[in-house]
């Protein structure tokens, strides 16, 4: 019984608003604009998938906007570079994939090792973590943009722009990262390593689990995830530079905590998770479906909204609040 | 005169093991034998070593000098719970479950049965229920750890010790919060592992059920081993001396008459809650009121809503004749009502604070004089709680989570008695005291009573109830099926009505 | 002889526009110290206001500066900071954002914001006829933003050319090209789209393209003059046809300014208004620094 | 022998930070720069003394930047409009001063109350007050900026600019709230509260302690600390936009667990944090010493340094692995 409220009130949440945007314009049920919300949720779902596997394990991780900047950055050097000999085809994107994918885990490793070996807290962690990738884009790009080759972005772009089956590309990219994630988090060992790490480290230890190295594998996982939103992401734009990710930390652990998983560790939801991520694209999307608000009021209408739709969803917590430690 | 033991092979020896923390010595050269197919029972007083001991035999301590033998051979045990591996499980004093999980996850925690990586869950669900089934209780699968009775808890680390292929097992007091028929029923569970072969150690206060269980039986005293002997040569006074280092009078202290015209200083009527219907009963100045039944009868439950942990859905409480529903346990304690938790790990005690913090934290207006905290009265209290209740540590700043089990238990009562209060509901009293302390806090009770406090006993081991009570109030899925008085009070009367054979008709 | 120290105070760039200020910034620093052995230029960026009003503390009490070049990152909260600097006794340049309070500064150096708007707005309005539809891309929300919206708005009044709606995409590509895409979706008809700055231009065409909604004569007018775009007006694209200028080397003029100030012999003081020039294919070649992050 | 090294973690790391400075340039050390490092570290620090009876209590302020920067904006907009019955003497800043400190205590009430009433995570809440405040000071500036009458800026000016013995007058607030913070902390029952209901809740409801009321008491604090931050911030820049304040919820709490406060909450140090704000503080001084480095590169070094500095700190604690749970 709780657990239908529990995995219902997210839905709910976003079905309102759902409903909400289609009384403000009925253009918000379009198939254009459904196409463009789902696919620009793909970005902080994936990398919300991640983050939904380091909080359930009793971690946090802030640097996964700059770390998006920086692989980003660094995924353009190299393919910009790697076009004089490999010319603009399918191997410079796939070399930029994959330095990209090896970016992700190494700063995801980085990360980790530092929270686990080094005994730092993982806020003290991935709040430097965060300046110094921010800095590193900056610096690579002089303070300013780091753009991709037109010649290449002709072959990168249907990573974006393409579609398979009426869906976008990156929309799949996210369908498969979710089912991955739910897979990983409910039928395997592993999953469940997080969330008894999460619950009570010292019960995971005495079960003989491998504490830091899941725990750092959590990191890399969130790493992994954030180079696939990149690799995504770039064909965009095709650019990056200082402001690219500025706050998709702080929306990624939104989503995680919107879809009920518990900051404090020890129990994540993939599904609310990737709801969590739709319901922020779309309070952005619906705010600009609108002109009845001030411009300016914009992130007071967000805020309101999320305080809301969590609050909907925790409110029939009330009723099994005996259950509560 | 000690250790007759012909030369049968042994599977874990430990071999002149000492044991300091840091500075703290806990543990003497103490050595000790395990054989397969046996029952081995260690017993000793609250503190004198023998979690630490069994720590060390499973790994999750590093001796500080002395050899650990497996199969006869001298070993370094893998930490953290590695020794499964080669065999050796053990189930801690504290419950080591994490709260969050189902009970098929705990169980299965660290060696998930999986099939191409995935898990395999109807298999191991349906293990988990073989296992409960087992040990006769009614448990579900995936119900989650943190919505069960402590009990119920208790019951889910035996299945869980008794899935494991174990080649030795070793429990650190697994029946102090089990009741007898729980118990029954988890030693046939013990039986049939021993004739397989299973080596089992287990660690308990309950000294008749080391008698009734056990093939032999290792006393340690303040660290020292005291001796190893075959159970059916001691009776459970001889026990008691040997761990005690003297002779113990009467346990249950002499009872005092109860005033039957004594006021009524707590009247519940009709009181229904979570687990709770239509529950009456009062309670007189002075008096001690046990509470008897089964695991998950409703027993704390009754008094969580009393004391404002628990909303209540209707019925009426009177405090001194005066109807009142206290919001939460402050106002509660204002009234004069302490309550103490069972569950002292998740309820009771700040595990990573030192003593003082935790003793005054339940009276703690107490100790403001001029909205600061007068710490040296709070040194004073603690120095006069360590007296009164016999709390031992050997390192005075030690966290309390690093206590040993008896002593948290009694620093859990100090802490509820901080508060003078005039009603004390304590939930079970001796959960985890060795028999000496056992008796200090029965006469401790006693003379509680005796100046006009009013006891109420929730406790699972009936001679306790039995022999300090007044009265007893049984209750059963959650509704009170009896009150006895005077010879009423007995096993055989307490075990009918809370097996639901009998009840009282309303009235 | 004693080396003359001079400050140069700027947010740091979180946007291409404040790259190529910063581009340029140290380009100057190179020339001018290469040039001046007795020169040194001490370049600091802060990352909010607060910031820099500690950073322009640490110029006077750590480097004892003896002039100060400072962007201000507002206007409001660094006139008391830079008055503290004034009253050391150092030169003071102002650069771009005019402090609140007249007379501290000792030269001004600066772009025109309420022109730039004003610029674009003639364009447009050049381009557009009565009853048809544009759409504004917004800024961060600051004074800037304010007086390019305002006179943007002022210049387009009467015109009976229909402002849809406006929202800030925060001169980010990423927000333009979000911003651009619901309202393609929300509004069926758009004629021209005033973007206000080359990053949130960029968004706004790749929205555009993605919609197909590029022909039709649809035109996007940034501003700024980001390199690309102005090679891109160069070679004649017809989706962003001209861009207004609002040059980031302004930061370089005022150093060099502040340099003559006590190199050369005369008294140096004054306000430098640089236009916010239209930049079109006629021109375009003159406004081109392909070395330039911006 | 444990707790000297914990106590002294920060007190090293910040005592490093002081020889590097000195030896990059002599003039670090100077009188006037120090006060310069103090006066700044006062509104940070008062902040994170806030800060951490919240964290203490297993709680997290997100919104502390934005609210600072809405009630700055509040303040000016009350005092320029008082200034025409007021004039622009005592009276106005006072009252000025009135107004922010009942809209901290109002602020704090609020995600107090969201928290433990609304029973919403207080990252979530502090999230959504966070967007909120931040917007509510952009509408109030019409996007542009707050400025106070450069009338009442001459009144006004010596909370900042001002010096008592020598010492600034932000300095004596800073310590003064240090100095209650400490006492409240270690002193009363208030702060052994905090400490309970962070290290286990349960345990805190089962020992009498009112739980929701004391979790809603360190908001509470922490608006009445942002509101003191914010009085003596004012006068500095005389304006507010909605650039103030962004960020400081990140350093606040990078200063409380810089300074050893345990992010989870049970164990708060308010010493440490005091020299949490200073360490940052200094850090950020450091840097504008020399221009041996990449402006960009700045991140980089602040990552590096607080990551280095928490990691000096923890290091020790190795020793006093076995007593960790
Ligand atoms: N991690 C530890 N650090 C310091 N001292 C400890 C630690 N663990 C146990 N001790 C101390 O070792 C002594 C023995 O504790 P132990 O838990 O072995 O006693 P016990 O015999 O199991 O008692 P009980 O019957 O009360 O459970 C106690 O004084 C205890 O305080
Ligand atoms: N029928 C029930 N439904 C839901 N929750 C229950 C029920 N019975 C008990 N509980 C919960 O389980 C907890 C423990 O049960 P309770 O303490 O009442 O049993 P008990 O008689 O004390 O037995 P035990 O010794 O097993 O604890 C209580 O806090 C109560 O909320
Ligand atoms: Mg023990
Ligand atoms: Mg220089």
């Amino acid at each position: 019984m709780r657990f239908d409220i529990k995995t219902a009130g997210p839905a709910i949440a976003l079905f309102l608003l759902c409903i909400i945007g289609f009384l403000l314009n009925p253009a918000f049920l379009s198939e254009g604009n459904l196409t463009n919300l789902l696919t620009r949720s793909a970005f902080i779902g994936i990398i919300a998938v991640g983050a939904t596997f380091v909080i359930t394990a009793g971690g946090i991780d802030l640097s996964v906007g700059s770390m998006a900047a920086a692989i980003a950055g660094v995924m353009i050097i190299i393919m910009n570079a790697a076009m004089e000999t490999l010319g603009p085809g399918l191997a410079t994107v796939l070399l930029g994939g994959g330095c990209s994918i090896l970016l992700g885990l190494g700063a995801g490793w980085i990360n980790g090792v530092l929270t686990t070996k080094g005994k730092i807290e993982a806020f003290i962690v991935t709040l430097g973590t965060m300046g110094i990738y921010r800095s590193l884009v900056t610096y690579f790009a002089d303070g300013g943009t780091l753009s991709l080759d037109f010649a290449i972005r002709g072959t990168y772009r249907p990573v974006y722009y393409g579609s398979v089956l009426g869906l976008p590309a990156p929309v799949w990219v996210f369908i498969a990262v979710s089912i991955c994630g739910w897979l990983l988090m409910n039928r395997t060992a592993f999953g469940r390593y997080c969330t008894a790490i999460g619950s009570n480290e010292s019960v995971a230890r005495y079960s003989a689990i491998k504490v830091d190295r899941i725990k750092t594998m959590t990191y890399v996982i969130q790493g992994l995830c954030v180079s696939l939103a990149t690799i995504i992401y770039v064909p965009r734009l095709g650019s990056a530079s200082a402001s690219t990710g500025v706050m998709w930390e702080l929306e990624a652990i939104a989503a995680v905590i919107i879809g009920g998983t518990v900051l404090k560790g020890g129990y994540g939801r993939i599904g609310g998770t990737i709801l969590g991520a739709l319901i922020l694209t779309t309070i952005g999307n619906i705010l600009n479906f609108t002109d009845l608000i001030s411009n300016y009021l914009n992130g007071t209408m967000q805020g309101l909204i999320i305080i809301i739709a969590v609050w909907l969803q925790r409110g029939d917590w009330g009723k099994a609040k005996a259950s509560k430690s | 005169m000690f250790d007759e033991t012909p030369e049968t092979a042994t599977v874990l020896k430990a071999d002149h093991i000492s044991k300091s923390f840091g500075a703290v010595p806990v543990l003497f050269s103490v050595s000790m034998e395990i054989h397969p197919g046996e029952v081995h029972a260690l017993i000793g007083e609250n503190g004198a070593g023998k979690s630490t001991l069994m720590k060390i035999l499973s790994g999750f301590h590093a001796p500080t000098s002395g050899r650990i033998l497996f199969d006869g051979v001298e070993v370094v045990l893998p930490p953290d719970g590695e020794a499964e591996t080669l065999g050796i499980v053990l189930i801690h004093q504290e419950l080591n479950l994490a709260e969050q999980m189902t009970v098929e996850e705990n169980i299965f925690l660290g060696r998930e049965l999986t099939h191409r990586g995935l898990l395999q869950r109807d298999k191991m669900r349906e293990k988990v229920s073989g296992y409960l089934q087992d040990i006769g209780v009614d448990i579900s699968p995936s119900a989650r750890i943190s919505d069960l009775s402590i009990a119920e808890k208790q019951m889910v680390e035996v299945a869980k010790a008794i899935s494991r292929n174990a080649r030795v097992l070793i429990m650190d007091e697994p029946t102090a919060v089990l009741t007898e028929a729980e118990t029954e029923l988890f030693f046939r569970q013990v039986e049939r592992l021993k004739s397989k072969g299973v080596a089992i150690v287990f660690v308990s206060h309950k000294l008749s059920e080391v008698k009734q269980i056990a093939d032999r039986v290792t006393i340690l005293r303040d660290g020292q081993w005291i001796g190893s002997q075959k159970a059916e040569l001691l009776t459970p006074d001889a026990m008691a001396q040997m761990m005690v280092g003297r002779e113990l009078s009467d346990l249950y202290p002499p009872m005092h008459e109860a005033d039957v015209d004594a006021v009524r200083v707590l009247e519940v009527r009709d009181l229904c809650a979570k687990g709770v219907h239509d529950v009456s009963f009062d309670l007189r100045q002075g008096e001690i009121l046990g509470f008897s039944g089964l695991i998950g009868a409703g027993r704390s439950a009754v008094f969580e809503a009393i004391c404002g942990l628990e909303p209540i859905a209707s019925g009426q409480i009177l405090v001194d004749g005066v109807e009142t529903r206290f919001a939460d346990v402050a106002e509660a304690r204002d009234a004069g009502l302490a309550y103490l938790t069972k569950d002292r790990k998740a309820k009771g005690l700040l595990l990573d604070k030192q003593m003082r913090p935790n003793l005054t934290l339940f009276s703690l207006p107490k100790f403001i004089r001029r909205f600061g905290l007068d710490v040296a009265a709070e040194e004073a209290a603690l120095e006069r709680a360590i007296r009164r209740f016999d709390i031992r540590t050997r390192d005075a700043n030690i966290k309390v989570g690093d206590m040993s089990g008896g002593n948290q238990q009694k620093l859990l009562l100090a802490k509820v008695m901080e508060s003078e209060p005039r009603i004390v509901i304590i939930d079970e009293p001796t959960r985890g005291i060795d028999v000496g302390t056992k008796q200090q806090i029965y006469h401790f009770i006693a003379a509680l009573a005796a100046e006009g406090v009013s006891v109420v006993i929730i406790s699972s081991e009936m001679p306790e109830v039995i022999g300090i009570s007044h009265r007893v109030v049984v209750m059963r899925e959650g509704q009170v099926m009896g009150v006895l008085t005077g010879d009423d009070i007995n096993e055989n009367e307490i075990v009918r009505y809370a097996a639901g054979l009998k009840r009282e008709s309303k009235g | 002889a004693e080396t003359i120290k001079i400050g140069v105070s700027y947010p740091t760039p979180t946007h291409a526009w404040a790259a190529g200020m910063n581009w340029h910034a140290e380009q100057a620093e190179k020339r001018l110290e290469a040039l001046y052995p007795d020169i040194d230029l001490i370049l600091i960026n802060s990352p909010d206001p607060n910031a820099q009003a500690s950073a322009l503390e640490d110029l006077v009490s750590v480097h004892k500066i003896d002039a100060l070049v400072v962007l201000p990152f507002e206007s409001e909260p660094l006139t008391d900071p830079v008055l503290n600097v004034k009253k050391t006794g150092a030169l003071i340049t102002v650069v771009d954002r005019g402090l609140s309070q007249p007379g501290i500064e000792d030269i001004y150096v600066a772009g025109n914001n309420p022109e730039l708007g004003r610029v674009s707005a003639v364009y447009m309005k050049g381009r557009l006829t009565s009853g048809d539809n544009i759409v504004v891309l917004r800024g961060i929300p600051t004074i800037i933003d304010n007086e390019r919206f305002d006179a943007f708005m002022a210049e387009m009044e009467g015109t009976g050319i229909n402002i849809l709606d406006h929202k800030h995409a925060n001169w980010n590509r990423d927000d333009g090209f979000e911003v651009m895409q619901d309202f393609l979706s929300r509004f069926p008809d758009i004629d021209a789209v005033w973007a206000q700055d080359d990053d949130i231009a960029i968004g706004v065409v790749a929205a555009l393209k993605q919609a197909g909604r590029d022909g039709d004569g649809m035109f996007v007018v940034g501003g700024a003059g980001m390199k690309e775009t102005i090679k891109s007006i160069m070679d004649g694209d017809t989706l962003v046809p001209v861009d207004v200028l609002y040059p980031p080397s302004m930061i370089a003029t005022a150093m060099d300014v502040t340099v003559a100030a006590f190199k050369s012999n005369g008294p140096v003081a004054g306000r430098y208004i640089l236009g916010a020039t239209l930049i079109t294919p006629e021109n375009a070649a003159s406004f081109y620094f392909p070395d330039s992050p911006f």
